[in-house]
Protein backbone atom coordinates (compact mmCIF):
# COMPACT_ATOMS: atom_id res chain seq x y z
CA UNK A 1 0.00 0.00 0.00
CA UNK A 2 1.72 2.86 -1.29
CA UNK A 3 -0.99 5.57 -0.80
CA UNK A 4 0.85 7.01 2.45
CA UNK A 5 2.96 9.03 0.37
CA UNK A 6 0.09 11.29 -1.45
CA UNK A 7 -0.97 11.71 1.58
CA UNK A 8 2.39 12.81 3.46
CA UNK A 9 3.40 15.18 0.90
CA UNK A 10 -0.40 16.76 1.20
CA UNK A 11 0.75 16.84 5.26
CA UNK A 12 3.79 18.42 4.49
CA UNK A 13 3.07 20.98 2.49
CA UNK A 14 -0.35 21.93 4.89
CA UNK A 15 2.21 22.13 7.31
CA UNK A 16 4.23 24.51 5.53
CA UNK A 17 1.13 26.60 4.05
CA UNK A 18 0.34 27.35 7.71
CA UNK A 19 4.16 28.47 8.53
CA UNK A 20 4.46 30.56 5.31
CA UNK A 21 1.25 32.12 5.23
CA UNK A 22 0.65 36.11 6.08
CA UNK A 23 -2.18 36.64 8.06
CA UNK A 24 -3.11 33.85 10.81
CA UNK A 25 -7.28 33.47 9.80
CA UNK A 26 -5.96 32.21 6.83
CA UNK A 27 -2.84 29.93 9.35
CA UNK A 28 -5.50 28.37 11.10
CA UNK A 29 -7.83 27.56 8.53
CA UNK A 30 -4.85 25.64 7.01
CA UNK A 31 -3.81 24.43 10.16
CA UNK A 32 -7.74 22.79 10.09
CA UNK A 33 -7.07 21.15 6.71
CA UNK A 34 -3.78 19.36 8.49
CA UNK A 35 -5.34 18.14 11.37
CA UNK A 36 -7.71 16.36 8.58
CA UNK A 37 -4.78 15.13 6.72
CA UNK A 38 -3.68 13.98 9.95
CA UNK A 39 -6.26 12.13 10.92
CA UNK A 40 -6.32 9.92 7.62
CA UNK A 41 -3.06 9.17 8.51
CA UNK A 42 -4.40 8.24 11.69
CA UNK A 43 -7.31 6.16 10.45
CA UNK A 44 -5.08 4.56 7.36
CA UNK A 45 -2.65 3.37 9.98
CA UNK A 46 -5.74 1.42 11.62
CA UNK A 47 -5.84 3.66 15.04
CA UNK A 48 -9.48 4.71 14.21
CA UNK A 49 -9.78 6.52 17.63
CA UNK A 50 -6.67 9.17 17.67
CA UNK A 51 -8.09 9.66 14.16
CA UNK A 52 -11.16 10.69 15.62
CA UNK A 53 -9.89 12.93 18.57
CA UNK A 54 -7.64 14.84 16.32
CA UNK A 55 -10.45 15.01 13.82
CA UNK A 56 -12.41 16.44 16.84
CA UNK A 57 -9.96 18.38 18.95
CA UNK A 58 -7.74 19.69 15.62
CA UNK A 59 -10.28 20.21 12.94
CA UNK A 60 -13.27 20.99 15.18
CA UNK A 61 -12.32 22.16 18.53
CA UNK A 62 -9.13 23.92 18.15
CA UNK A 63 -10.07 26.42 14.80
CA UNK A 64 -13.12 27.38 16.79
CA UNK A 65 -10.35 28.10 19.59
CA UNK A 66 -8.29 30.14 17.73
CA UNK A 67 -11.20 32.30 15.70
CA UNK A 68 -12.63 33.35 18.79
CA UNK A 69 -9.22 34.19 19.80
CA UNK A 70 -8.54 36.08 16.61
CA UNK A 71 -11.68 37.67 16.54
CA UNK A 72 -10.82 39.85 19.66
CA UNK A 73 -7.91 40.87 18.23
CA UNK A 74 -7.23 44.24 16.34
CA UNK A 75 -7.14 43.85 12.72
CA UNK A 76 -3.22 44.89 12.55
CA UNK A 77 -2.61 41.88 15.40
CA UNK A 78 -3.46 39.44 12.83
CA UNK A 79 -0.88 40.07 10.44
CA UNK A 80 2.47 38.23 11.28
CA UNK A 81 5.23 40.48 10.37
CA UNK A 82 8.66 37.88 10.16
CA UNK A 83 11.64 38.74 11.49
CA UNK A 84 14.46 38.00 8.14
CA UNK A 85 15.39 34.07 8.59
CA UNK A 86 18.80 34.45 10.46
CA UNK A 87 21.54 32.55 8.00
CA UNK A 88 22.30 29.85 11.00
CA UNK A 89 19.29 28.12 10.36
CA UNK A 90 20.27 27.52 6.93
CA UNK A 91 23.06 25.48 8.33
CA UNK A 92 21.63 23.91 11.37
CA UNK A 93 18.51 22.57 10.07
CA UNK A 94 19.52 20.74 7.86
CA UNK A 95 22.32 19.36 9.62
CA UNK A 96 19.44 18.10 12.29
CA UNK A 97 17.56 16.89 9.15
CA UNK A 98 20.58 14.37 8.60
CA UNK A 99 20.87 13.56 11.95
CA UNK A 100 17.55 12.30 12.29
CA UNK A 101 17.13 10.67 9.08
CA UNK A 102 20.58 8.78 10.49
CA UNK A 103 19.22 7.71 13.67
CA UNK A 104 15.81 6.54 11.89
CA UNK A 105 17.72 4.21 9.78
CA UNK A 106 18.87 2.10 12.78
CA UNK A 107 14.69 2.26 13.49
CA UNK A 108 13.00 -1.01 12.59
CA UNK A 109 10.95 -0.79 9.37
CA UNK A 110 7.77 -0.36 9.42
CA UNK A 111 5.35 -3.08 10.48
CA UNK A 112 8.20 -5.85 10.62
CA UNK A 113 7.73 -8.63 12.86
CA UNK A 114 10.79 -9.16 14.67
CA UNK A 115 11.02 -5.53 16.48
CA UNK A 116 11.00 -5.87 19.82
CA UNK A 117 7.43 -3.95 19.73
CA UNK A 118 5.81 -6.75 17.79
CA UNK A 119 7.19 -9.52 19.57
CA UNK A 120 6.90 -8.27 23.43
CA UNK A 121 3.35 -6.93 24.10
CA UNK A 122 1.51 -6.63 21.02
CA UNK A 123 1.16 -10.50 20.51
CA UNK A 124 -0.21 -10.45 23.56
CA UNK A 125 -2.80 -7.90 22.93
CA UNK A 126 -3.58 -8.67 19.40
CA UNK A 127 -4.81 -12.54 20.77
CA UNK A 128 -6.41 -11.70 24.30
CA UNK A 129 -7.99 -8.60 23.96
CA UNK A 130 -11.13 -9.46 21.97
CA UNK A 131 -12.02 -12.02 25.37
CA UNK A 132 -10.28 -10.33 28.37
CA UNK A 133 -11.72 -6.93 27.11
CA UNK A 134 -15.31 -7.43 24.64
CA UNK A 135 -13.91 -4.28 22.68
CA UNK A 136 -13.48 -5.60 18.81
CA UNK A 137 -11.02 -2.89 18.13
CA UNK A 138 -7.87 -3.52 19.60
CA UNK A 139 -6.41 -0.11 19.74
CA UNK A 140 -9.65 1.22 21.50
CA UNK A 141 -9.18 -2.05 24.28
CA UNK A 142 -5.12 -1.16 24.74
CA UNK A 143 -6.14 2.69 25.31
CA UNK A 144 -9.87 2.63 27.28
CA UNK A 145 -8.67 -0.93 28.85
CA UNK A 146 -4.62 -1.70 29.36
CA UNK A 147 -4.10 1.79 29.77
CA UNK A 148 -7.44 2.76 31.29
CA UNK A 149 -5.31 5.24 34.49
CA UNK A 150 -3.51 6.84 31.79
CA UNK A 151 -6.48 7.55 30.01
CA UNK A 152 -8.56 8.46 32.58
CA UNK A 153 -5.88 11.17 33.84
CA UNK A 154 -5.41 12.27 30.73
CA UNK A 155 -9.41 12.64 30.13
CA UNK A 156 -8.80 14.72 34.03
CA UNK A 157 -6.33 17.06 32.34
CA UNK A 158 -8.53 17.97 29.07
CA UNK A 159 -11.32 18.08 30.83
CA UNK A 160 -10.09 20.94 33.38
CA UNK A 161 -8.43 22.72 30.36
CA UNK A 162 -11.82 23.09 29.03
CA UNK A 163 -13.65 23.77 31.65
CA UNK A 164 -10.78 27.15 32.52
CA UNK A 165 -11.59 27.78 28.82
CA UNK A 166 -15.22 28.19 29.01
CA UNK A 167 -14.67 30.09 32.38
CA UNK A 168 -12.19 32.47 30.36
CA UNK A 169 -14.49 32.66 27.32
CA UNK A 170 -17.51 33.26 29.49
CA UNK A 171 -16.05 35.69 31.59
CA UNK A 172 -15.83 37.78 28.36
CA UNK A 173 -19.28 38.53 27.33
CA UNK B 1 -21.97 -6.11 -9.70
CA UNK B 2 -18.52 -4.96 -8.82
CA UNK B 3 -18.16 -3.64 -12.38
CA UNK B 4 -21.29 -1.80 -11.67
CA UNK B 5 -19.71 -0.35 -8.62
CA UNK B 6 -16.30 0.55 -9.85
CA UNK B 7 -18.50 2.45 -12.91
CA UNK B 8 -20.12 4.50 -10.53
CA UNK B 9 -16.90 5.31 -8.52
CA UNK B 10 -15.46 6.68 -11.65
CA UNK B 11 -18.46 8.77 -12.45
CA UNK B 12 -18.36 10.22 -8.94
CA UNK B 13 -14.31 10.80 -9.42
CA UNK B 14 -15.37 12.54 -12.63
CA UNK B 15 -18.02 15.26 -10.80
CA UNK B 16 -15.26 16.08 -7.87
CA UNK B 17 -12.63 16.73 -10.43
CA UNK B 18 -15.19 19.03 -12.05
CA UNK B 19 -15.76 20.76 -8.66
CA UNK B 20 -12.06 20.78 -8.27
CA UNK B 21 -12.03 22.72 -11.71
CA UNK B 22 -14.77 25.05 -10.77
CA UNK B 23 -13.26 25.86 -7.38
CA UNK B 24 -10.47 27.12 -9.60
CA UNK B 25 -11.92 28.88 -11.95
CA UNK B 26 -15.23 30.90 -10.96
CA UNK B 27 -14.84 34.29 -9.91
CA UNK B 28 -16.14 34.94 -6.12
CA UNK B 29 -17.46 33.06 -3.07
CA UNK B 30 -21.24 33.00 -4.47
CA UNK B 31 -20.31 31.47 -7.58
CA UNK B 32 -17.53 28.67 -5.86
CA UNK B 33 -20.56 27.63 -3.97
CA UNK B 34 -21.94 25.90 -6.53
CA UNK B 35 -18.57 24.13 -7.69
CA UNK B 36 -19.01 23.10 -3.99
CA UNK B 37 -22.50 21.94 -4.42
CA UNK B 38 -21.73 19.79 -7.70
CA UNK B 39 -19.15 18.32 -5.56
CA UNK B 40 -21.03 17.75 -2.73
CA UNK B 41 -24.28 16.40 -4.37
CA UNK B 42 -23.04 14.71 -7.23
CA UNK B 43 -19.35 13.43 -6.51
CA UNK B 44 -19.85 12.27 -3.20
CA UNK B 45 -23.06 10.56 -4.08
CA UNK B 46 -21.82 8.60 -6.66
CA UNK B 47 -18.59 7.76 -5.19
CA UNK B 48 -20.35 6.85 -2.21
CA UNK B 49 -23.17 4.97 -3.80
CA UNK B 50 -20.32 3.16 -6.04
CA UNK B 51 -18.91 2.08 -2.89
CA UNK B 52 -21.74 0.45 -1.41
CA UNK B 53 -22.94 -1.29 -3.92
CA UNK B 54 -18.71 -2.76 -4.42
CA UNK B 55 -19.74 -3.55 -0.59
CA UNK B 56 -22.87 -5.56 -1.40
CA UNK B 57 -25.99 -5.60 0.11
CA UNK B 58 -25.53 -5.94 3.92
CA UNK B 59 -25.35 -3.88 6.81
CA UNK B 60 -21.96 -2.04 5.28
CA UNK B 61 -24.41 -0.94 2.45
CA UNK B 62 -26.73 0.87 4.54
CA UNK B 63 -24.17 2.43 6.83
CA UNK B 64 -22.71 4.02 3.69
CA UNK B 65 -26.45 5.38 2.57
CA UNK B 66 -26.41 6.77 6.17
CA UNK B 67 -23.62 8.28 5.35
CA UNK B 68 -24.85 9.63 2.67
CA UNK B 69 -28.36 10.77 3.81
CA UNK B 70 -25.89 13.14 6.14
CA UNK B 71 -23.48 14.40 3.72
CA UNK B 72 -27.58 15.30 1.83
CA UNK B 73 -28.60 16.61 5.08
CA UNK B 74 -25.86 18.87 6.23
CA UNK B 75 -23.63 20.18 3.67
CA UNK B 76 -26.37 22.41 2.22
CA UNK B 77 -26.56 23.88 5.52
CA UNK B 78 -22.92 24.35 5.70
CA UNK B 79 -22.99 25.84 2.09
CA UNK B 80 -25.83 28.66 2.92
CA UNK B 81 -24.49 29.42 6.02
CA UNK B 82 -21.28 30.26 4.60
CA UNK B 83 -22.53 32.16 1.59
CA UNK B 84 -25.10 34.05 3.93
CA UNK B 85 -22.17 35.13 6.41
CA UNK B 86 -20.47 36.23 3.01
CA UNK B 87 -23.80 37.95 1.74
CA UNK B 88 -24.53 39.64 5.06
CA UNK B 89 -20.64 40.67 5.66
CA UNK B 90 -21.19 43.17 2.43
CA UNK B 91 -20.49 40.67 -0.30
CA UNK B 92 -22.09 41.17 -3.29
CA UNK B 93 -21.83 38.77 -6.40
CA UNK B 94 -21.18 39.80 -10.01
CA UNK B 95 -18.05 41.51 -9.50
CA UNK B 96 -15.36 39.56 -9.29
CA UNK B 97 -14.02 39.98 -5.94
CA UNK B 98 -10.67 38.43 -7.21
CA UNK B 99 -8.64 41.83 -5.47
CA UNK C 1 -9.12 -4.39 -8.34
CA UNK C 2 -6.75 -2.87 -5.07
CA UNK C 3 -4.32 -0.77 -7.99
CA UNK C 4 -7.88 0.76 -9.08
CA UNK C 5 -8.65 1.43 -5.19
CA UNK C 6 -5.39 3.17 -4.68
CA UNK C 7 -5.64 5.35 -8.31
CA UNK C 8 -8.88 6.60 -6.32
CA UNK C 9 -7.55 7.78 -3.45
CA UNK C 10 -4.63 9.47 -4.99
CA UNK C 11 -7.28 11.09 -6.80
CA UNK C 12 -9.01 12.28 -4.20
CA UNK C 13 -6.12 13.74 -2.50
CA UNK C 14 -5.22 15.26 -5.29
CA UNK C 15 -7.85 17.36 -5.20
CA UNK C 16 -7.78 17.94 -1.76
CA UNK C 17 -4.49 19.92 -3.00
CA UNK C 18 -6.39 22.15 -5.29
CA UNK C 19 -8.84 23.57 -2.39
CA UNK C 20 -5.60 23.44 -0.29
CA UNK C 21 -4.82 26.10 -2.93
CA UNK C 22 -8.38 27.91 -2.50
CA UNK C 23 -7.82 27.76 1.46
CA UNK C 24 -3.80 29.13 0.78
CA UNK C 25 -4.71 31.88 -2.00
CA UNK C 26 -8.86 32.42 -1.23
CA UNK C 27 -9.00 36.59 -1.54
CA UNK C 28 -11.77 36.40 1.17
CA UNK C 29 -12.01 34.18 4.52
CA UNK C 30 -15.16 32.84 2.93
CA UNK C 31 -12.97 31.62 0.17
CA UNK C 32 -10.94 29.63 2.86
CA UNK C 33 -14.23 28.31 4.13
CA UNK C 34 -15.63 26.95 1.15
CA UNK C 35 -11.68 25.43 0.66
CA UNK C 36 -12.08 23.61 4.32
CA UNK C 37 -15.86 22.26 3.12
CA UNK C 38 -14.30 20.87 0.41
CA UNK C 39 -11.26 19.15 2.03
CA UNK C 40 -13.59 17.66 5.00
CA UNK C 41 -16.01 16.32 1.98
CA UNK C 42 -13.12 14.89 0.14
CA UNK C 43 -11.73 13.20 3.73
CA UNK C 44 -15.13 11.62 4.62
CA UNK C 45 -15.65 9.81 1.29
CA UNK C 46 -11.58 8.73 1.34
CA UNK C 47 -12.39 7.33 4.82
CA UNK C 48 -14.89 5.38 3.43
CA UNK C 49 -12.56 4.36 0.35
CA UNK C 50 -10.09 3.90 3.00
CA UNK C 51 -12.12 1.34 4.76
CA UNK C 52 -13.10 -0.36 1.79
CA UNK C 53 -9.33 -1.03 0.71
CA UNK C 54 -9.11 -2.75 4.46
CA UNK C 55 -12.22 -4.27 4.21
CA UNK C 56 -13.71 -2.78 7.70
CA UNK C 57 -15.89 -0.38 6.47
CA UNK C 58 -17.61 -0.43 9.72
CA UNK C 59 -15.23 0.78 11.67
CA UNK C 60 -14.01 3.63 8.87
CA UNK C 61 -17.71 4.37 8.60
CA UNK C 62 -18.31 5.49 12.34
CA UNK C 63 -15.17 8.07 12.09
CA UNK C 64 -16.67 9.40 8.52
CA UNK C 65 -20.18 10.16 10.43
CA UNK C 66 -18.56 11.32 13.26
CA UNK C 67 -16.55 14.03 10.73
CA UNK C 68 -19.57 14.63 8.67
CA UNK C 69 -21.30 16.17 12.55
CA UNK C 70 -18.27 18.12 13.13
CA UNK C 71 -17.47 19.43 10.23
CA UNK C 72 -21.21 20.79 10.54
CA UNK C 73 -20.63 21.94 13.96
CA UNK C 74 -17.23 23.66 13.05
CA UNK C 75 -18.52 25.73 9.92
CA UNK C 76 -21.75 27.04 11.44
CA UNK C 77 -19.66 27.77 14.29
CA UNK C 78 -17.17 30.02 11.86
CA UNK C 79 -19.54 31.02 9.90
CA UNK C 80 -21.36 32.52 12.84
CA UNK C 81 -18.79 34.80 14.07
CA UNK C 82 -17.26 35.50 10.04
CA UNK C 83 -20.60 37.30 10.05
CA UNK C 84 -20.53 38.95 13.39
CA UNK C 85 -17.45 40.43 12.48
CA UNK C 86 -18.32 41.18 8.97
CA UNK C 87 -21.40 43.54 10.48
CA UNK C 88 -19.13 44.83 13.19
CA UNK C 89 -16.68 46.00 10.51
CA UNK C 90 -19.14 48.12 8.80
CA UNK D 1 -45.71 10.36 17.33
CA UNK D 2 -42.78 9.61 19.62
CA UNK D 3 -42.92 6.34 19.19
CA UNK D 4 -42.06 6.39 15.43
CA UNK D 5 -39.40 8.55 16.33
CA UNK D 6 -38.24 6.08 18.32
CA UNK D 7 -38.57 3.26 15.83
CA UNK D 8 -36.20 5.47 13.35
CA UNK D 9 -33.60 6.21 16.05
CA UNK D 10 -33.74 2.48 16.85
CA UNK D 11 -33.35 1.53 13.18
CA UNK D 12 -30.51 3.72 13.04
CA UNK D 13 -28.81 2.24 16.28
CA UNK D 14 -29.06 -1.28 14.68
CA UNK D 15 -27.16 -0.16 11.47
CA UNK D 16 -24.59 2.31 12.47
CA UNK D 17 -23.50 -0.82 15.64
CA UNK D 18 -24.57 -3.94 13.92
CA UNK D 19 -23.71 -5.79 17.10
CA UNK D 20 -27.08 -8.25 17.23
CA UNK D 21 -26.29 -9.74 20.89
CA UNK D 22 -29.19 -8.92 23.43
CA UNK D 23 -26.87 -6.48 25.46
CA UNK D 24 -26.21 -3.75 22.50
CA UNK D 25 -29.94 -4.29 20.80
CA UNK D 26 -31.68 -3.92 24.66
CA UNK D 27 -29.20 -0.66 24.92
CA UNK D 28 -30.14 0.63 21.84
CA UNK D 29 -33.41 0.35 22.57
CA UNK D 30 -33.69 1.34 26.05
CA UNK D 31 -31.55 4.93 24.85
CA UNK D 32 -33.61 5.52 21.45
CA UNK D 33 -37.03 5.69 23.84
CA UNK D 34 -35.19 7.47 26.43
CA UNK D 35 -34.06 9.98 23.79
CA UNK D 36 -37.60 10.19 21.77
CA UNK D 37 -39.41 10.34 25.25
CA UNK D 38 -36.82 13.47 26.60
CA UNK D 39 -37.29 15.35 23.18
CA UNK D 40 -40.46 16.78 21.71
CA UNK D 41 -41.82 15.39 19.18
CA UNK D 42 -41.01 17.80 16.37
CA UNK D 43 -44.08 20.01 15.03
CA UNK D 44 -43.82 19.44 11.42
CA UNK D 45 -43.33 15.43 11.27
CA UNK D 46 -47.44 15.57 11.99
CA UNK D 47 -48.18 17.22 8.90
CA UNK D 48 -45.17 15.39 6.69
CA UNK D 49 -46.96 13.02 4.35
CA UNK D 50 -44.19 10.16 4.60
CA UNK D 51 -45.05 9.05 0.80
CA UNK D 52 -44.90 12.02 -0.98
CA UNK D 53 -41.54 12.15 1.42
CA UNK D 54 -40.35 9.04 -0.12
CA UNK D 55 -41.24 10.09 -3.74
CA UNK D 56 -39.93 13.15 -3.65
CA UNK D 57 -36.16 12.00 -3.20
CA UNK D 58 -36.10 10.15 -6.76
CA UNK D 59 -37.76 13.24 -8.07
CA UNK D 60 -35.20 15.43 -6.33
CA UNK D 61 -32.10 13.62 -7.61
CA UNK D 62 -33.18 13.75 -10.87
CA UNK D 63 -32.99 17.47 -11.07
CA UNK D 64 -29.83 17.36 -9.08
CA UNK D 65 -28.61 15.23 -11.63
CA UNK D 66 -29.89 17.70 -14.56
CA UNK D 67 -28.79 20.72 -12.96
CA UNK D 68 -25.37 19.07 -12.01
CA UNK D 69 -24.68 18.16 -15.51
CA UNK D 70 -25.71 22.01 -16.65
CA UNK D 71 -23.34 23.25 -14.15
CA UNK D 72 -20.62 21.01 -15.20
CA UNK D 73 -21.22 22.02 -18.66
CA UNK D 74 -20.69 25.40 -17.57
CA UNK D 75 -17.63 24.76 -15.59
CA UNK D 76 -15.72 23.17 -18.28
CA UNK D 77 -16.58 25.74 -21.26
CA UNK D 78 -12.95 27.20 -21.72
CA UNK D 79 -15.63 30.80 -22.23
CA UNK D 80 -16.85 30.18 -18.94
CA UNK D 81 -20.23 31.74 -20.14
CA UNK D 82 -21.91 32.37 -16.53
CA UNK D 83 -24.03 35.27 -15.36
CA UNK D 84 -24.67 35.38 -11.68
CA UNK D 85 -27.00 36.95 -9.86
CA UNK D 86 -29.12 37.54 -6.61
CA UNK D 87 -32.73 36.71 -7.04
CA UNK D 88 -35.61 37.39 -4.90
CA UNK D 89 -37.94 34.56 -5.12
CA UNK D 90 -41.19 34.92 -3.49
CA UNK D 91 -42.72 31.94 -2.05
CA UNK D 92 -46.57 30.87 -0.47
CA UNK D 93 -44.47 28.93 2.81
CA UNK D 94 -44.31 31.10 5.85
CA UNK D 95 -43.90 27.92 8.19
CA UNK D 96 -40.55 26.60 8.78
CA UNK D 97 -40.59 23.09 7.98
CA UNK D 98 -41.25 24.01 4.30
CA UNK D 99 -38.89 27.03 4.03
CA UNK D 100 -36.24 24.30 5.28
CA UNK D 101 -36.95 21.72 2.84
CA UNK D 102 -37.25 24.32 0.05
CA UNK D 103 -33.94 26.06 0.69
CA UNK D 104 -32.17 22.52 1.44
CA UNK D 105 -33.63 21.47 -2.14
CA UNK D 106 -32.73 24.81 -3.83
CA UNK D 107 -28.78 24.36 -1.91
CA UNK D 108 -28.71 21.00 -2.86
CA UNK D 109 -29.75 21.68 -6.36
CA UNK D 110 -26.31 22.63 -8.68
CA UNK D 111 -26.91 25.81 -9.99
CA UNK D 112 -29.30 27.62 -7.38
CA UNK D 113 -27.93 28.52 -3.73
CA UNK D 114 -29.98 30.40 -0.88
CA UNK D 115 -28.75 33.33 0.30
CA UNK D 116 -31.19 34.56 3.08
CA UNK D 117 -34.40 32.82 4.47
CA UNK D 118 -37.31 34.92 5.54
CA UNK D 119 -41.04 33.72 5.71
CA UNK D 120 -42.31 33.93 2.25
CA UNK D 121 -39.25 35.02 0.30
CA UNK D 122 -36.24 33.66 -0.33
CA UNK D 123 -32.90 35.60 -1.37
CA UNK D 124 -31.59 32.98 -4.18
CA UNK D 125 -28.19 33.10 -6.08
CA UNK D 126 -28.43 31.70 -9.61
CA UNK D 127 -25.40 31.09 -11.41
CA UNK D 128 -26.84 31.87 -15.17
CA UNK D 129 -30.06 31.92 -16.61
CA UNK D 130 -31.07 28.87 -17.20
CA UNK D 131 -30.61 27.72 -13.14
CA UNK D 132 -33.10 31.03 -12.86
CA UNK D 133 -35.49 29.75 -14.59
CA UNK D 134 -35.66 26.32 -13.39
CA UNK D 135 -36.01 27.92 -10.28
CA UNK D 136 -38.97 30.16 -11.54
CA UNK D 137 -41.32 27.56 -12.71
CA UNK D 138 -42.32 26.83 -9.05
CA UNK D 139 -41.97 23.10 -9.51
CA UNK D 140 -40.32 22.62 -6.15
CA UNK D 141 -42.93 24.42 -4.36
CA UNK D 142 -45.43 22.49 -6.13
CA UNK D 143 -43.58 19.57 -4.45
CA UNK D 144 -43.24 20.46 -1.24
CA UNK D 145 -46.62 21.52 -1.14
CA UNK D 146 -47.68 17.54 -1.74
CA UNK D 147 -45.21 16.61 0.93
CA UNK D 148 -46.09 18.57 3.67
CA UNK D 149 -50.08 18.03 2.79
CA UNK D 150 -51.29 16.01 5.69
CA UNK D 151 -52.25 19.44 7.35
CA UNK D 152 -54.47 18.24 9.85
CA UNK D 153 -51.71 19.67 12.89
CA UNK D 154 -53.03 22.60 13.93
CA UNK D 155 -49.88 24.85 15.03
Amino acid sequence: MTFEFPLLVLLIMTAAGAIVVKDLISAVFILGSYSFALALVWALLGAVDVAFVEAVVGAGLATVFFLLTLFRMAEKDTQIRRPPVPWIAFVALPLLAILLLYGAGDLPAFGDPLSPASTHISPEYLENSVEQTRTPNTVTAVLMDYRALDTLVETIVIFTAGIACALILRRGT
Amino acid sequence: MSWLGIALIVIGLFFLVVGSIGMLRLPDVFSRAHALSVTDSLGALFVLLGLAVYEGFNTNFLRIIVVLGLIYLLNPVIAHATVRAAYRSGLRPGKGDDQ
Amino acid sequence: MSSFFLFVLTTLTVLMLVYLYRVVRGPTAFDRVLGLNGISTKAIVLLVVIGTTFDRVDMFVDISTGYALLNLVGALAIAKFLEERGEERQ
Amino acid sequence: MRILTAVILFALWLVLSATYDPAHVIVGAVVSALVAWLNPALPHMRRLSWFAALAYQPWLFGRILKSGLHVSRLILDPKLPISPELVRHKTKFTRDGELVALGNSITLTPGTITVEVAPGELVVHAIDEESRKDLLDGSFEAKIAGVFAATEGER
